[in-house]
């Protein structure tokens, strides 16, 4: 199940993500994205503990999480 | 109506209020004390705000904060205080907010002193601050045009969101006349501003800018700008033309030297020339039609300034070198009447041929020059 | 499934400009979250700089202005003062606030004016390629003093929060980085604190963010956290300047 | 009716309300009027001088440079200003400041001890330039009893009202001291 | 000796040295940047002081207090930044102290852009501060000339101890072209500065000052200031003529835009039209005999300009008109060769019968309103 | 007999145009004394500025410059750095110092340039006839503010020596009044101090003297000491605002 | 003997010397001065202590102080 | 010979130093030339772009519309430039980065896969834009290989200096792939 979710497009992988995230599951990926950066994301999304560490420090507020379960 | 003896600049500062300018942002210099002094007790009675800035740099930028937010608002200084205003100003000018800047001038450069002058000409009508701008620019004559033109001034800069500049002189300000109060302005009347920031509820957001990183756009504003002083030459130009019809000589001067003039066409009236007066109004827009209409039957023309020779540029521009235009200014001074009715007899005298030897000289050595053409 | 984090609506959908890894983005977001938290997208005018944040306008879902270099408190008194009950904010770099702008910075703290200011530190000038900002550290390279700053010839480096907090008509005062989550949250937290006590009215309001310019400081956004913390807390120690009094502003 | 008048002296001595006085009793009948103050340097202190003109017909430039009166209240005015005058114009001398004579021959002059009479007369130095006033206004005829005591109203600020009596008195004691001699060198049309 | 690649920014700051510059005072802005950048680390290798002011405002002081003291001192920014100095210009001009200040100038009005512009003509010719003072005004074409005549505004500067300002535009500076650098100035050489201030050992004390309450002591100080002009106006015109001695059409423009007229004359007459270039290297004091020289075969004349019609208002007027002065001007985009060209094609084959319908109904609608003349 | 009081050298004979009893001019010759007493008048650059010290440049017998209004210590950077071992001082008024010219005087005292200010603190705008100024105090009359200042609308009274003090650049700043003999004698200590200090290059240096302006007060000269007595004092602390180190200025 | 003189030319009569004086022999003289002020005086030289307080005071340095003996 | 070459790609890509190069080997052939850079908004990251002129005699305009030459390194600047080029001119393109075919048919046209054989036959991709212009200098025989080498010692830093060697062997490369074909299309004075 989806947890977190990049907006590629606005990528510029810069990797604040990646040094935030304290399971270590954001890598940067081979392609390019339309501005020419590769862009970050995550591809095992049952390891997210949905901290939002990795939001809260994207520059381009690029990345969207979710948590289970009512609020 | 009954009249009221006022200061200048507190009658252009009653009739600021009287126009609907709530707002005032100012900071002290002599000759234009009065302003500030008036309206920081005048516009809270009516609601408004006055603050003394911390300078008047901060000034003209808490004038480009309110006037982008709808409100009518004015600034006022003397001429260092104006120099200080220009990058200010340019940014208004380009963001085609409407606002009213006065400049009572005194005499430069420099720190100079805070006599009378007309030194600052062209920093008013050429623009001092960078770029391809316009202010719009009145000369009030007398105490009745400071409220009157300060009252116009309002409606103006709403109309072409651009920035007016009332340029007044020392003398303007600490006269006393009496004068006629504008009405209150209807406030309920005034032009919606629909472009103004006042929190993007139900409407698309609005920005006062003045950035174009593209060439392209960057040249589509400044074309938009021109289009706009077009309009504004087509419209909106003022003169005064006096005893012009037949005039042999015309005397050209705007304000207080204006005044001056006048004094002196009568008396030369009286001493049998048939001298006029022509004296714009609007400084820019220049009223060019009305200067040629006013020299029609000239053979000679005498600009009359408190400046070292910016306004007889002008004037000569204008008339496209077609009648001769001769130049009497004084520095720091203010000219009397008999001085000038003299150059105007000695000119008169002389049939056009002027002892002006930097306009003589330029002139002969050119046909020279040209004999080719 | 809730959503935990999400862009926010205070922020227009336009990609910014910034290089990779610049923080004026995470502070940009962090304004928006607290705009929205606030609901006060509607009534709120912004004041963009001149600096790398000149765009700001294109950034901020809300009314904006794009004032000169140094001057947005002069244009923020201007625009309070005509929307009184309007949230009004400016976004200044340190080139821009502690530089050209000093004498409007802090007059409008003693006036008291009721608007916010994000104050962004990156102790250098970024939109004109990385001259000394009075902020500059000692000893840091830039393109203005290429062996380093040196207090002795380049003066020393300017604390311009300690300052203002020293001014009677500023309600609030703090430095905040974001070179981490944790300090993001409380950046935030800071954030917030200010537009509320603007909100009520308790006087000037200014929250210095310590940022980050990978690009002209030479390091890759990473590093560049790294050097906030290791090298501007130093001299930046984080904290609240001015804290906000129950009546709001101190009385003279 | 042209009046054009300069008044000069020392910066406290009332000059320019001197002047006010008459803009705002020319302007409650309808004439055309001017005043300008000379607004020193950016400081205190020195010498202080107005220009009022009163005129039927709108006044082309209040800026004159020969007056056709000239009130002096202290010496270095008179020696500054007497050669402006207009020839056959009034001068009017504060005699208790001023000991030295006029020099010029083509004007006519008046003279009040206005200082001493003020003083002994009156009772308080400050209403002195008022004695003068009241002289010229004996001379001139350029505004009535009433428009002037309207005209302190409006000049004196509200918390001196109970001073108008005294500044009156004032005033008719200079038309008097003048009135005998008024007529002898009254003009038509200055 | 051998020829140095270098930007124009880099080439004047290098000359400026050379010429014995020893202070500069400035504040970062594009597109000038580079000039501080060079002599922070330049000046301090030949003994000199640079310092990053905290705004243009007090760099143009810091100018004022290092000029009065006796330095050979510059100071450099772009458009809105020399709008925030013309106060302080002003008082130097008053003052009458030698420095050199530069304007690289962009894309206005306000923050406007960053391309090369030539908004700012007027503010350096006709005096953006307040008051009658002239700035020197030199407009360089190349990084040669950006060289040259830095290192002679220095000595300029002192010989008539005014302001020179070096305007050039975004692509003046940023330009590389290979360049013959100035050799070093002997310093001991300078002219002496008695006036300057180093404290009164043994002499009368030195003052600095541009206030003077007199009117009439103001006014002999502006009339000092007037004859310096003209003297200046007498001996450093600068110009050059590009192929006018046998021209019908001459193309006017100074700095960036000479550049792009030249190569347009060269295909015109490629093309079969005589076509030359005037350009003017001093704007104030202009060379208005050379300019009239340059076009005495011409039946017309184009400006060329990135500005909204400045430059063309000086042509005109030192013409006086009598030769049809058309304009092309581009705000904010930079015009290209091939456009240009088409301008002077349709120019020459409509033989003066222009289709520049702001400069024509100007002069149609004055003729007939002139006719009794 | 021995002269225990006359005239100092390092004024000219000029009579000065202060209004009676204002003490401008009482300041005026603290600093001429000073430089007396140092021997450094042959050696000395002033700076006037624009307010009602703008003649000071007849008064002081020594080499003299009229800058523009707040701009005295940017004039007076450049007259130091280019006379490194000249002494150089700046004579500011409250709205020259602390209003229009806010940037410069901080960021000359954050370079630590090495000249020495006089700032006369009357707490109103003199020469251009009774504004407010930046010091003027909370409940004051002044013609811009008629019913007295009002902290909640224009803003509250800024105390500028703290500010500087604050500022590593800072050697010495100190507080001083001249109301009475015994002030006087220890505001030209204050005053010896600053120079001495510069003489050694220790830094910036300034002493803040609290002046009257019995004119726009609208007090008699003697009424106008008691009024900085009762009145100012409490609100502008007399003082050392920063001491002298050993070593100079503080390092960063 | 003379202690304490002063240049009347200069004085603008404001009475700052006569309110430092401890002993009160200060007092403004009936004359006018060339500027318009009565300038201030002392008669009574032999009270005057030449504590130069009125000197320190002054604001137009228009006053010289003497003491008896050598410094 | 009038030689008027645009460079452009992206940030980063070197292409302002491709230019620098050309104008400095032009020089040390006393040639004129002129280097004039695209100056971005004050800002970073985007595209970048640079004009050359290299003649015998002095350049009126250094700021041509209509280059003799064009180097595209990326997509966006083809886009954008193509049209530009002078007929007959020749344009030289990054076939690694660009994926699609110019649309004029009145030039000439030599395509190289720059960052390809850059990262695959000399182990670095930053040298793709000396192929380019060893590419280039084949067609064009503007300046000499002494100059393009004594060139590479002004531009690159000093601490690059190691990398002259690896640049000069990138530029032979272009210059070879080129080789065969350059006399086939050259022109003689454009
Ligand atoms: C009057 C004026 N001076 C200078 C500039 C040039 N300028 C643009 S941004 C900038 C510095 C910005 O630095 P900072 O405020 O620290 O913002 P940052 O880019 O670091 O975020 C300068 C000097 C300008 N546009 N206007
Ligand atoms: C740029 C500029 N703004 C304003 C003024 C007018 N001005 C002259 S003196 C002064 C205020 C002086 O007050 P302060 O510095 O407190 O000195 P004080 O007269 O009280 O000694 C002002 C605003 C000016 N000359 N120049
Ligand atoms: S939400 Fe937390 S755990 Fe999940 S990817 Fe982001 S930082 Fe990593
Ligand atoms: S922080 Fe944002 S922009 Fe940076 S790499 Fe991660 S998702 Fe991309
Ligand atoms: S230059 Fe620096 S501050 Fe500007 S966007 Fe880039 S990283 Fe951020
Ligand atoms: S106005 Fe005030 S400060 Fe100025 S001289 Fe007079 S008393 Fe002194
Ligand atoms: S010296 Fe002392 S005692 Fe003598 S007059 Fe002066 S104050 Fe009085
Ligand atoms: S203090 Fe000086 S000026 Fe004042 S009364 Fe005494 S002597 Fe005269
Ligand atoms: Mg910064
Ligand atoms: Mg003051």
């Amino acid at each position: 199940m989806q947890k977190v979710a990049f907006d590629e497009d606005r990528c510029k992988g810069c990797e604040l993500c990646i040094e935030a995230c304290p399971v270590n599951i954001i890598y940067l990926g081979d392609h390019l994205n339309a501005m020419g950066y590769h862009p970050a994301q995550v591809l095992d999304q049952g390891k997210c503990i949905a901290c939002a560490f990795c939001a809260r420090m994207c520059p381009d507020a690029a990345i969207t999480v979710w948590k289970e379960g009512a609020k | 109506m009954s009249k009221a003896l006022m200061k200048g600049n507190e009658a252009l500062a009653e009739a600021a209020v009287r126009a609907g300018c709530r707002f005032f942002f100012g900071y002290p210099i002599t000759p234009q004390n009065e302003i500030p002094e008036y309206l920081s007790w005048r516009l809270p009675e009516v609601g408004g705000v006055f603050i003394q800035a911390e300078s008047e740099l901060a000034a003209i930028n808490m004038v480009y904060g309110a006037a982008g937010s709808g409100a009518r608002v004015m600034t006022s200084s003397s001429s260092p205080g104006i120099s200080l205003k220009q990058e200010g100003i340019s940014y208004i000018a380009c963001s085609e907010l409407p606002c009213v800047i006065v400049n009572m001038m005194r005499g430069g450069p420099g720190l100079g002193g805070i006599q009378p002058s007309q030194g600052d000409y062209f920093q008013a009508v050429k623009g001092g601050g960078h770029g391809d701008y316009h202010l719009l620019v009145l000369a009030p004559g007398t105490v009745q045009e400071m409220a009157d033109l300060a009252f116009k001034a309002f409606a103006l800069a709403d109309e072409y969101r651009n920035p007016v500049m009332i340029l007044g002189d020392g003398i303007l300000g600490q006269m006393m006349e009496g004068i006629e109060l504008p009405e209150f302005q209807d406030l309920s009347e005034l032009p919606p501003k629909p472009w103004a920031t006042t929190g993007a509820k139900g409407r698309e957001r609005n920005i006062i800018n003045s950035l174009y990183l593209e060439p392209e756009v960057l040249e589509q504003v400044n074309l938009r700008l021109q289009d706009k002083y077009r309009l504004m030459a087509e419209r909106e130009t003022m003169a005064e033309s006096y005893l012009t019809e037949d005039a042999e000589i015309v005397l050209a001067a705007y304000g207080t030297a204006a005044r001056i003039a006048k004094a002196a066409v009568d008396k030369a009236r009286a001493a049998g020339i048939r001298a006029g007066l022509f004296r714009p109004i609007t400084l820019y827009p220049f009223p060019k039609y009305e200067l040629r209409r006013a020299c029609q039957t000239a053979s000679q023309v005498l600009t009359v300034e408190f400046s070292a020779g910016q306004f007889v540029e002008d004037v000569r521009y204008h008339l496209e070198f077609k009648v001769p235009v001769h130049f009497y200014g004084r520095v720091g001074v203010v000219p009397t009447t008999k001085e000038i009715l003299e150059e105007v007899v000695r000119l008169a005298g002389s049939q056009g041929r002027s002892q002006n030897s930097e306009v003589r000289s330029q002139n002969s050595e050119f046909r020279i020059q040209n004999e080719g053409f | 499934m809730t959503i935990v984090y999400e862009r926010p609506q205070s922020l227009t959908e336009v990609k910014t400009h910034y290089c990779p890894g610049c923080t004026h983005g995470i502070i940009h977001r962090l304004i928006a979250e607290v705009l929205d938290e606030l609901d006060v997208r509607e009534q709120t005018i912004g004041v963009a700089p001149v600096g790398c944040a000149v765009l700001a306008y294109k950034y901020f879902n809300v009314d904006m202005y794009e004032a000169a270099h140094g001057r947005a408190p002069a244009v923020a008194t201007g625009i309070k003062r005509v929307n009184p009950d309007k949230v009004v904010f400016t976004y200044q770099g340190d080139g821009d606030l502690a530089a050209i702008g000093t004498g409007e910075i802090i007059h409008a703290a003693a006036r008291g004016e009721k608007f916010t200011t994000i104050f962004v530190n990156n102790a250098i000038y970024g939109m004109t390629g990385g001259q000394m900002a009075p902020t500059t550290l000692a000893g840091q390279e830039v393109t203005t003093a290429r062996g380093g700053r040196s207090p002795q010839s380049h003066g020393y480096p300017i604390r311009i929060s300690e300052i203002l907090a020293t001014l009677d008509g500023a309600a609030y005062i703090a430095r905040v980085s974001v070179h981490n989550p944790q300090e993001v949250v409380k950046a935030k937290k800071a954030i917030m604190t200010a537009f509320q006590a603007q909100l009520e009215g308790k006087g000037f309001t200014l929250v210095e963010v310590l940022s980050t310019c990978p690009t002209n400081w030479g390091l890759s956004p990473r590093d560049a956290l790294t050097w906030v913390s290791t090298n501007m807390i130093p001299y930046y120690p984080l904290g609240v300047k001015k804290a906000l009094t129950k009546e709001g502003v101190a009385s003279a | 009716m042209h009046e054009e008048i300069m008044i000069a002296g020392f910066g406290g001595q009332g000059v320019l309300s001197m002047g006010l006085l008459l803009a705002y009793a020319g302007m409650f009948e309808n004439k055309h009027v001017s005043w300008i103050p000379s607004y020193g340097p950016e400081m205190r202190g020195g010498t202080a001088n107005c220009l009022v003109a009163v005129a039927d017909e709108a006044i082309s430039s209040p800026l004159f440079s020969e007056p056709t009166t000239l009130m002096v209240l202290n010496r270095p005015s008179l020696e500054k200003f007497e050669r402006d005058l207009m020839p056959g114009g009034l001068l009017i001398m504060n005699s208790s400041l001023i000991d030295m004579e006029p020099k010029r021959r083509d004007i006519r002059i008046f003279k009040v001890p206005a200082n001493t009479l003020a003083r002994e007369r009156l009772g308080s130095e400050k209403v002195g330039n008022m004695i003068l006033l009241g002289a010229y206004l004996a001379f001139s005829d350029l505004v009535r009893e009433n428009s002037v005591t309207q005209a302190l109203v409006k000049v004196l600020p509200e918390h001196r009202h109970h001073l108008i009596p005294l500044n009156r008195q004032a005033i008719e004691l200079g038309r008097e001291l003048a009135g005998s001699g008024s007529r002898r060198v009254h003009r038509n049309a200055v």
